[in-house]
């Protein structure tokens, strides 16, 4: 479904990507993890285009994201996605943030769209918080908003960039929650996080990027058993050590 | 004050009182009808110095450096003086002679095309200051370029450039002044020919100036409110003291 | 026929002044501190304008002169014995329209020496020496344009410099012939050199002006051959020095010299070497009704 | 254009429009360091907490921002000899006017630089035992200063554009120089252009200076 092919990308001289190819095929859980600065979101980004690359390929379900002649916004609208700091529209409520979409993009009717988003804030226990603003939300309340914003484009997949790592504590239980749903009712996914205790639960695999490059593409089982690499080993250690 | 005379009363004889009426309401034309050219303008031009399209952007640098560097008033002189006599002579003319109100609308172009330089700054500033991420997860979501300006990326740019903006719109207000230069008569040229006619200057600058102070506690209350309207809830106020 | 109608509209204004100054300088003769203030600092503030030529100018040497200045030098010279000064410093301040009467009332200069029409609405804030010099409005023209006085100017634009009196005279002329100008209202510019520019532009028709300051303008054009001034006079211009209001002393010293230099015929000579031809060949012989208007002033002892 | 252009008109009027530049500079260096004087201890007095002083302030602040340049020019050009009762020259009342007004400009400027120092920051130096003043000096003003720096010398860079309104009170800085020779000769596009693009590269340039100092000490 999802498939990089020796995708690099350089800021001048310096080498963000080198020479990544991954595939993830639907109904796939995919965890990528690495230390900070190792080209994680740059590579969850290139996948639905919202970064640039230098070389190599991206192909959604077998259309080429990088070519010249591909509708990027059709092609985003099918891919739902996540970011660390939830970037729901401050100036929208819960409720308009999940419908803007579906109303410009897919072009369903009012009623559709809002019977869509009612039916998405429940399901994220959110059903009260319809009419407030992000800003009046917790993060965990907020990540759940932009989580439904992107179920709301009936994605055939869902790209989670460090979905948790902005949250207090006891609010990434909530997300994570979410997205085990997710995940056990067979969305693809495509996963950036630290959070090694869901990628056991729901992963199917791991995958570990150091400098850019991607290291170990294993099994989660494999993984977490005998990692091959000296850098995912200490990687390892060190994330869980506590 | 020495020897000097005092004489309110003479602002409120024929014909002074009709000079600063007169004077009063092209000031307020002027600034209207110049942010009517400028803020449309300069939003646009704002924006094409955010987009991705190096053509659009050089054009907008261009644009906002030659106006901002150069003094209103020279603007109003090149405008005026040097604009017809560089255009094809039948249309020189045109302006020189048949353009109706030509001291008018030459100023209000002036001001407007400067403003919009101005305004052009804040709004780029105004989309700067929102993090890329929204940017983003507009595109994420499947919203084109545009739609993300549209939706989501002016209208918080707007919200936080509201001061500023009503600082550039005071401005515009405060520069009409300069329109006297080439003729118009707008409230400080009147205060400025009450004076002549009657030597009586400090009360006709008093009037002017305290027109000025209304007019702006004016602005500032009425864009406080605006802003008070279109403020996000859950976030505080920007910008008001 | 404009003559007879500003000489009798002249005369009636110098009956007027003289009528409203007569009581003053008589019943309540104040002394005010100007030339209290001459005396304590050793020096008299001449105001001048920068570019009004030739009555109150800055030459080629930077320093001010004209017609007006040489009057209000005699005028240094009779303070100076008057008050019985060893020396007497004489300062020369710039003005501008807009700021010589603050100046004036707030004792930044004594005198102001330059080309203002005496007004009776001026009279109000300040004191006026008496008229030195005549003049009035009338129109700056092409020689081609066919204009030839104020009637021919239907449709076509009119410029003057802002806050002047001859704008308002132009006014009041168009509005009582109900000539129809271009725009329906004079351009008014914020001083004569915009207002020449405009002429030389050719977007207006005609610029009115006091007639030396027209005479002055066209022979400092690009070519002067290619202006000339026309109309009978449509405003009545006395120019006088200005002084602050309740100095009665010191109005009384200024008017005093003005007769003496005119009854010596001093004045004369000083007219001849600002406007026959003068420094800025205006070649603007003294009228009739200047000469007439200085023998009146020429009170006997 | 009737008989083309003439830019020789530039060289024989030099010296005079020199004389022109020379007088905006003058006036812009020294009403920029006055200002600024002058601003820094409004914006000092209207933070502080001395009774009704930041109010004073704030009027005189707000007074002043919404008057035209050009009235407040002419203000200060009559009052100063009424309050002083000495007659002040053209120069000398402009350059206060400037410096007045400026400074209501420049402490609003230096104000919002000191607000932007996070609280934190004065709250972690007084947590390491400096005084107040030593906290200002150390640790608020040296970060205030980097993002005042940019808008300060912008602000001047508008100053200087607007020394071409001392016009009214008779002094002659360039762009009155110029116009002066325009009106003279009759020349006013080679004048206002020469004029406009002077301007254009000077100010271009300052300001060029300004996003490379803005770059170099951005937070």
């Amino acid at each position: 479904m999802i498939e990089l092919k020796n995708v690099s990308k350089w800021y001048g001289a310096f080498r963000v990507l080198d020479d990544c190819s991954l595939r993830i095929a639907k109904g796939e859980v995919v965890v990528i993890c690495g230390p900070s600065g190792s080209g994680k979101s740059t590579l969850i980004k290139c996948m639905n285009g919202l970064e640039p690359f230098t070389r190599g390929e991206v192909t959604i379900d077998g259309i080429s994201v990088g070519a010249r002649d591909t509708q990027l916004p059709k092609l985003r609208a099918r891919i739902g996605m996540v970011f660390q700091n939830f970037e729901l529209f401050p100036h929208m409520s819960a409720a308009a943030n999940i419908t803007l979409a579906q109303l410009k993009v897919l072009g369903r009717d009012r009623a559709t769209a809002q019977a869509k988003t009612d039916a998405l804030l429940a399901r994220m226990g959110l059903a009260d918080h319809a009419a407030k603003f992000p800003a009046q939300l917790s993060g965990g309340q907020q990540q759940r908003v932009a989580i439904a914003r992107a179920l709301a484009m009936d994605p055939i997949a869902m790209l989670f960039d460090e979905p948790t790592s902005a949250l207090d504590p006891e609010m990434i239980t909530e997300v994570l929650d979410v997205m085990v749903g997710l995940a056990e009712e067979g969305m693809t996914m495509a996963v950036v996080t630290h959070e090694m205790g869901f990628a056991r639960k729901v992963a199917d695999r791991v995958v570990f990027m150091d400098e850019g490059a991607i290291i170990e593409d294993a099994a989660t089982a494999a993984f977490f058993g005998t990692p091959r690499s000296e850098r995912a080993q200490h990687f390892l250690s060190k994330i869980l050590q506590h | 004050m020495g020897s000097y005379r005092w004489n309110w009363p003479i602002l409120l004889a024929d014909p002074y009182y009709g000079w600063i009426v007169s004077g009063f309401g092209n000031t307020c034309l002027i600034a209207v009808l110049a942010w009517i050219i400028a803020f449309p303008l300069g939003s646009a031009i704002g924006i094409a110095r955010t987009t991705e399209l190096r053509p659009l952007r050089f054009a907008g640098t261009a644009y906002v450096e030659v106006f901002r560097n150069i003094p209103l008033l020279a603007q109003m002189f090149l405008w005026y003086f040097v604009v017809p006599e560089l255009l094809p002579q039948d249309w020189g003319r045109w302006v020189k002679r048949d353009m109706p109100y030509p001291q008018f609308l030459t100023s209000v172009l002036c001001l407007g095309l400067y403003t919009a330089s101005r305004v052009a700054e804040q709004v780029r500033s105004g989309l700067e200051a929102i993090p890329r991420g929204q940017h983003h997860a507009g595109l994420a979501m499947g919203l084109t370029p545009a739609q993300v300006y549209r939706y989501v990326r002016l209208p918080v740019a707007f919200r936080i450039i509201i001061p500023s903006l009503t600082s550039d719109f005071l401005g515009v207000f405060k520069n009409s002044s300069l329109a006297l230069t080439i003729g118009v008569l707008e409230l400080t040229s009147q205060a400025r020919q009450i004076e002549e006619y009657t030597f009586a200057a400090f009360e006709a600058f008093a009037t002017a100036t305290l027109l000025y102070c209304a007019v702006t506690g004016i602005v500032i209350l009425a864009m406080r409110q605006v802003e008070r309207r279109t403020r996000i809830p859950g976030t505080i106020a920007i910008g008001t003291q | 026929m404009g003559w007879p109608i500003a000489a009798r509209l002249g005369g009636t204004l110098l009956l007027a002044a003289t009528a409203l100054a007569a009581p003053a300088s008589h019943a309540l003769a104040q002394d005010g501190p100007v030339m209290k203030r001459i005396a304590e600092t050793k020096t008299l503030n001449i105001g001048h304008r920068d570019a009004s030529p030739p009555l109150s100018f800055i030459g080629q040497d930077g320093k001010a002169q004209g017609y007006s200045i040489d009057i209000c030098l005699k005028i240094a010279e009779a303070t100076k014995e008057e008050l019985k000064l060893d020396k007497l410093e004489v300062k020369f301040i710039p003005l501008t329209p807009q700021t010589r009467i603050p100046l004036l009332t707030a004792g930044t200069v004594d005198i102001i020496c330059e080309s203002s029409t005496h007004t009776l609405g001026r009279s109000r804030q300040v004191s006026f020496l008496n008229t030195t010099f005549l003049t009035g409005s009338k129109l700056l023209v092409r020689k081609n344009s066919g204009i030839k006085r104020i009637e021919d100017l239907t449709g076509k634009v009119l410029v003057g410099a802002l806050g002047g009196t001859n704008e308002r005279a132009a006014q009041v002329e168009i509005d009582k012939k109900g000539i129809k100008i271009k725009g329906g209202e004079i351009v008014k510019v914020k001083d004569n050199a915009q207002a020449m520019l405009n002429m030389e532009q050719g977007r207006a028709d005609a610029f009115t002006s006091d007639d030396v300051v027209l005479f002055g303008l066209a022979s400092l054009a690009k070519n002067p051959a290619e202006w000339e001034v026309v109309g009978p006079y449509f405003s009545y211009d006395p120019y006088g020095m200005i002084i602050p209001r309740n100095n009665d002393d010191w109005r009384l010293l200024g008017n005093k010299t003005i007769t003496m230099l005119v009854r010596s015929g001093e004045l004369h000579a000083i007219y001849k070497k600002w406007f026959e031809p003068g420094p800025s060949n205006i070649n603007y012989p003294m009228s009739e009704r200047l000469r007439e208007n200085l023998e009146l002033i020429a009170l006997p002892d | 254009m009737e008989g083309g252009f003439d830019f020789a008109i530039l060289i024989r009027n030099a010296p005079f429009l020199w004389g022109g530049m020379v007088l905006t500079l003058q006036l812009t260096g020294l009403a920029v360091a006055g200002g600024l004087a002058l601003g820094l201890v409004l914006a000092v007095l209207r933070l502080s907490r001395i009774p009704f002083v930041p109010a004073l302030v704030a009027g005189y602040v707000n007074f002043l921002r919404s008057m035209p340049l050009i009235l407040a020019i002419f203000w200060f050009y009559t009052l100063i000899p009424k309050l002083t009762g000495q007659s002040v020259s053209s120069f000398y009342s402009v350059l206060i006017a400037f410096i007045l007004f400026e400074a209501a400009y420049y402490s609003e400027i230096i104000r919002a630089g000191i607000s932007s120092v996070r609280r934190g920051q004065i709250a972690a130096a007084l947590a390491l035992g400096l005084s107040n003043a030593q906290a200002m000096r150390y640790v608020v003003l040296p970060q205030a200063i980097r993002t005042m720096i940019p808008v300060l010398l912008t602000q001047s860079i508008v100053m200087l554009q607007d020394t071409s309104l001392v016009y009214v009170v008779g002094l002659r800085d360039f762009l009155t120089t110029a116009d002066i020779v325009a009106g003279r000769d009759s020349r006013p596009v080679e004048l206002y252009m020469f004029v406009a693009l002077t301007f254009l590269v000077v100010c271009f340039s300052a300001s060029r200076l300004v996003n490379r100092l803005r770059r170099r000490y951005a937070l």
